[in-house]
């Protein structure tokens, strides 16, 4: 009778297929005055480093047409103090915890990773080795293949949590990253992250952000994402969480058709708190004027004219 | 100073659009937990446009509430597209909302303490709401509010304060008002006549406007040897309700840290915006 | 005395740095009812193949978020017929001609290259490595240092006139590919074509583009365009025409502070059709404001916060 | 059918919003070359909206015009967010308009011809303007209008039409109003009538409607050996001005071309969007 909406990305069972973009929407807390926080498929978190990282000097945004820059540069506490402060709060939802992980080395992520493995009320890690806004490490492994195969088989041995891989867009074959990730053993890839851009104020002369150049998210960069999950869903076989861009159910239902099994909703969060939650909703709607009953049919469904 | 208080996201009829000086904008919406909820310092969080350019909310300080008819105004400078296109709303048009945020003024327990009260430019718009929280708490006669502006003109909410019952004193940069000079310098001096006059009363002073004028009160107020100095940040917002990290500024990391002469970047729209100035690192 | 607009792109001196982007301002005739093209510092025109083109079925645009996407596949009616038809027009104004040159071999390339060279009014050649909506040739030459070695090499031996190589942001490395154009003997770059991406109608289900795919232009993209200048500016000695999204001045300036000698105007056209001398102008009461005497002087200097 | 003459990019007044039938406005703008120059069939390119987005400019017939007052009307379904936010412009506000653009219908020289017009849903817009234009030339009493839609309520310009003094015919899908079934049925019997009645004189077809029409009616044309029948085709439009490339119909080389048998995509923007059928490829 009622309508499925539910998908696994690897182990990790999702009550829909809306989870929120890593760094923007905090680790949760920040949003459950707004949202009730069993209502959204998965919670990915914030980046979190071995170390605290105290992030990069401000401005650390700009918006631009339809879109924004960010350079946040991953200010966070620390794994320790993730697991030990934000983790408890979140445990009390049934709800699925993503923890997008960064790292300067690859020992660095494997030791984060570990580290989760062990915490109760984690299901998955999402490998962010596509960061663009820290000079070391990071975005350095996600654009190459031998980058990517390297974090991604460091942290596979590290834990046996369900490990997505979030793939950058500043690449000239993105099937390629995929394919790498899913050799070296992710359960699942992620993607887009944003693209690197920056904003020059001509009046004062001096570029926007701190950082010089910030990632690049919203709806200006929706048709960049649709398109590297479409390739990507062409090429490998794993689950595929898609964002960039997305603020409606219909937003998220062009992901689905383009091939991902779930969305994410980034940047929409900051337009409307209560996005993530608007999107499921807004999908369940689209499926029930559509007399679709199974989100998975949506999946990878769309026609050529 | 974080409340724990009901935040709601919102479509908010306006019910009065008012020009209240040149480029200068009054608001007013109808908002219920919002005009109930709020605490002056707060801000809201406006989307000024049901597309995606612009594409973030802009924040607003709470100018003035009123419980009984559910309502609270908005006052603000009209410098780029977002309050622009605020501005151009007709009276009947419904604006998503999302607050009340942030922390706000602490006004003390202290029946005797003395109230400085300092606003430049559209730094009038919280603090006129704080005015009027303190008359009603600690009453009328221990508040002194210090307007200032670049001129005359510009000089924003004189005639609500008088309304308030407040001790009123203007700063004009071009001296066509008031005092010729920054607000700041109206405040040195303020401060030393407030402490002749009541040597007895804590001074409290609370600030709302542009950064280097809070940096200047937060100056005078350590050369002072003021205890308690709250000061309204501004900074870019991308979220605004904490999760974005964007809205930065230095902060100590607090006496209760195991390392106390170590910083932060505290998130101005949560931890703020109104800070304590000793929290604060300029840089 | 009066203020100096003038820029030099190889041997192409333009009376102010703002030219056309390729395919958003055919071949100048249409846009003569609109604006004086005497009043623009050079013509790109649409891009020309060595046979006449078909190009893409329809749809072959789409609207995005301060974008669109456009799959033309380079209709035209190839270089003889433009030679003949087109050119004449042209000669009529003081404002140098920049030819797009678009080919599915090498061979052709440098074809097309030779017979606009022996043609009478043609400043220089746009060599367009980068158009992402043509099956064969032309973007998979543009994506890797190879590809765009042997096409610069090609076309440099054919011609004489200016030749400037526009680059495909659709890479991992755009400072690669503009070092491979230079050490093939580019005389200047253009930068950025379009990039890939794709939309889908979720009601019908379907592609919104008949090609499936297109490239993202406007508003949108400025943020990656202005970074990958800045970018390529700091690599290579040679002049670069910016482009990505510029529709007023102030867009321009910011093209310029990041390191572009001159700029073009593409998708602005579309929304302002005397976009092109509006941002000449535009240029021109900044630098007033500004007191700027020379626009030279505003190229590279931007500065960090 | 181009006509070479003056276009202009324009900010224009908006001195009327009307809603004429549900979802359905008419907005009448300043622009005395747009109203003095513009033909029948012709449309101008409208900029909805002062942001990027929605980015593109909006295609719409010239619905009217009134040379003297300097003014024309627009006729439009408010669809989607450009013609919402068209219909949302208050009276007084200017909004940037490009045209006029495209080519028209030609009417023709035979003063004895015999006019049939046929409009579904908003090609009732350019109708109403061509059904004026050939009444003034040729005289009303050769003009027949056939105006379809799916109900009663949709069938647009009766009463103008009925103003012009032309002869209406209407059709809707539902039966509510007039003939029961699609506008081109009406069409082929129309025709069939005319031929009798007026065995002497030929017969010119003109067409506005949803691409599905446009293709039956110039089905009936060819079926019925109708020798002029003109067709204003919609495409979704990026520049409007003939330099994208992106409008475009498969249309014949023509008669003077080396390949007659081959075609080629015409821009419907400027080769179009009027079209003598003959020229067009169905797909
Ligand atoms: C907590 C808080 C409360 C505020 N309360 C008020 C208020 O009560 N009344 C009022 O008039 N303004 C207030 N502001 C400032 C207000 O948010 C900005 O003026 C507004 O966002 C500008 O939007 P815009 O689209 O018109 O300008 P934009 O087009 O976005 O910007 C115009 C110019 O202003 C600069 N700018 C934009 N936003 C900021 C900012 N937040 N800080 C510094 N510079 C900025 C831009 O860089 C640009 O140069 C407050 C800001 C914060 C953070
Ligand atoms: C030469 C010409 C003349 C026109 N004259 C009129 C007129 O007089 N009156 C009138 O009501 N409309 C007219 N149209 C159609 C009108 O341009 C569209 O309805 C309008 O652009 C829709 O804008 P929107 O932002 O409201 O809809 P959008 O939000 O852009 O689109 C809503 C839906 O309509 C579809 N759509 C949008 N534009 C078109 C298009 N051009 N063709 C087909 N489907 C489209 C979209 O794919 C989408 O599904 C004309 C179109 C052309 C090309
Ligand atoms: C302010 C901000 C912070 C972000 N921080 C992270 C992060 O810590 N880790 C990560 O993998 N992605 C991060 N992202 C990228 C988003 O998760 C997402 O991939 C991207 O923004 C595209 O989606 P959107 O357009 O919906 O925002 C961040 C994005 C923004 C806007
Ligand atoms: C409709 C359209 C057609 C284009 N055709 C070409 C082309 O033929 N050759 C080319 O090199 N670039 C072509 N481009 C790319 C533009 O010249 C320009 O590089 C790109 O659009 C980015 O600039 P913009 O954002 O200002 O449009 C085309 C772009 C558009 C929108
Ligand atoms: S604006 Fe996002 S954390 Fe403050
Ligand atoms: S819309 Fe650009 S050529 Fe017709």
């Amino acid at each position: 009778m009622g309508m499925n909406l539910s998908v696994e990305i690897g182990k990790i069972r999702m009550k829909n297929p809306v989870t929120t973009g890593s760094g923007t929407f905090g680790s949760g807390q920040e949003l459950s005055d707004f949202v009730d926080l069993n209502m959204v498929g998965a919670i990915t978190v914030k980046g979190v480093s071995l170390e605290p990282w105290k992030g990069n000097p401000y401005p650390r945004t700009v918006e631009t047409p339809a879109g924004m820059l960010n350079a946040i540069g991953l200010q966070n506490d620390g794994v320790d103090n993730f697991i030990s402060q934000k983790l408890p709060f979140l445990r009390q939802f049934d709800t699925p915890v993503i923890v997008n992980v960064v790292g300067q080395s690859v020992e660095e992520y494997a030791e984060v990773a570990r580290r989760l493995d062990k915490a109760e009320g984690v299901s998955g890690i999402e490998l962010n080795v596509s960061c663009p806004n820290v000079k070391q490490g990071c975005m350095v492994f996600g654009t190459s293949v031998e980058g990517i195969t390297e974090v991604v088989q460091a942290v596979r041995q590290a834990t046996s949590l369900t490990l997505i891989t979030k793939l950058s867009p500043n690449v000239t074959d993105i099937t390629a990253m995929a394919r790498a990730a899913v050799d070296a053993g992710t359960d699942a890839l992620s993607l887009i992250n944003t693209l690197l851009g920056t904003a020059i104020d001509p009046w004062t002369q001096t570029f926007r952000l701190a950082n010089i150049t910030g990632g690049l998210s919203g709806p200006a960069i929706k048709p960049v994402a649709l398109r590297m999950v479409w390739q990507v869903a062409q090429a490998v076989d794993v689950p595929i969480i898609g964002m960039g861009g997305i603020v409606t159910g219909t937003d998220a239902v062009e992901f689905l058709l383009a091939g991902a099994d779930a969305v994410a909703v980034g940047t929409g969060t900051f337009i409307n708190p209560k996005a993530a939650v608007d999107v499921a909703e807004g999908i369940a709607s689209y499926m029930e004027k559509m007399k679709i009953d199974d989100v998975r049919e949506l999946v990878g469904s769309v026609k050529t004219l | 100073m974080r409340d724990e208080i009901s935040r709601v996201v919102a479509d908010c009829e306006i019910i009065e659009q008012v020009e209240v000086a040149p480029h200068v904008f009054r608001s007013v919406l109808v908002e219920p937990t919002i005009a109930r909820t709020s605490k002056p310092g707060q801000f809201v969080n406006v989307r000024v446009c049901e597309c995606y350019d612009p594409l973030l909310r802009r924040p607003f300080s709470v100018h003035a509430v009123d419980p009984e008819k559910g309502t609270f105004s908005l006052l603000y400078d009209v410098i780029g597209r977002g309050t622009k296109l605020l501005m151009e709303m007709h009276v009947g048009e419904k604006v998503s909302v999302v607050g009340p945020l942030g922390s706000s003024f602490d006004v003390g327990e202290d029946p005797s303490a003395r109230h400085i009260l300092v606003a430049g430019g559209c730094g009038a718009a919280p603090i006129h709401f704080l005015s009027d929280w303190i008359c009603k708490k600690h009453g009328c006669d221990k508040v002194t509010v210090l307007v200032g502006a670049k001129t005359g003109t510009a000089l924003l909410c004189q005639a609500e304060f008088v309304a308030h019952g407040v001790e009123v004193k203007l700063a004009t940069e071009d001296g066509s008002f008031g005092f010729k000079g920054f607000v700041t310098e109206l405040l040195a001096s303020h401060i030393e006549e407030s402490k002749v006059k009541n040597p007895d009363s804590a001074i409290r002073i609370y600030a709302c406007g542009p950064m280097p004028m809070m940096r200047e009160v937060a100056r005078v107020c350590g050369e002072q040897g003021i205890k308690s100095c709250q000061l309204s940040l501004e900074r870019t917002m991308a979220c605004g309700i904490g999760v974005c990290m964007g809205c930065v500024t230095k902060a100590q990391d607090g006496c209760c840290s195991h390392h106390p002469d170590e910083w932060h970047y505290s998130r101005v729209c949560t931890d703020g915006p109104v800070y304590d100035a000793k929290e604060l690192i300029w840089e």
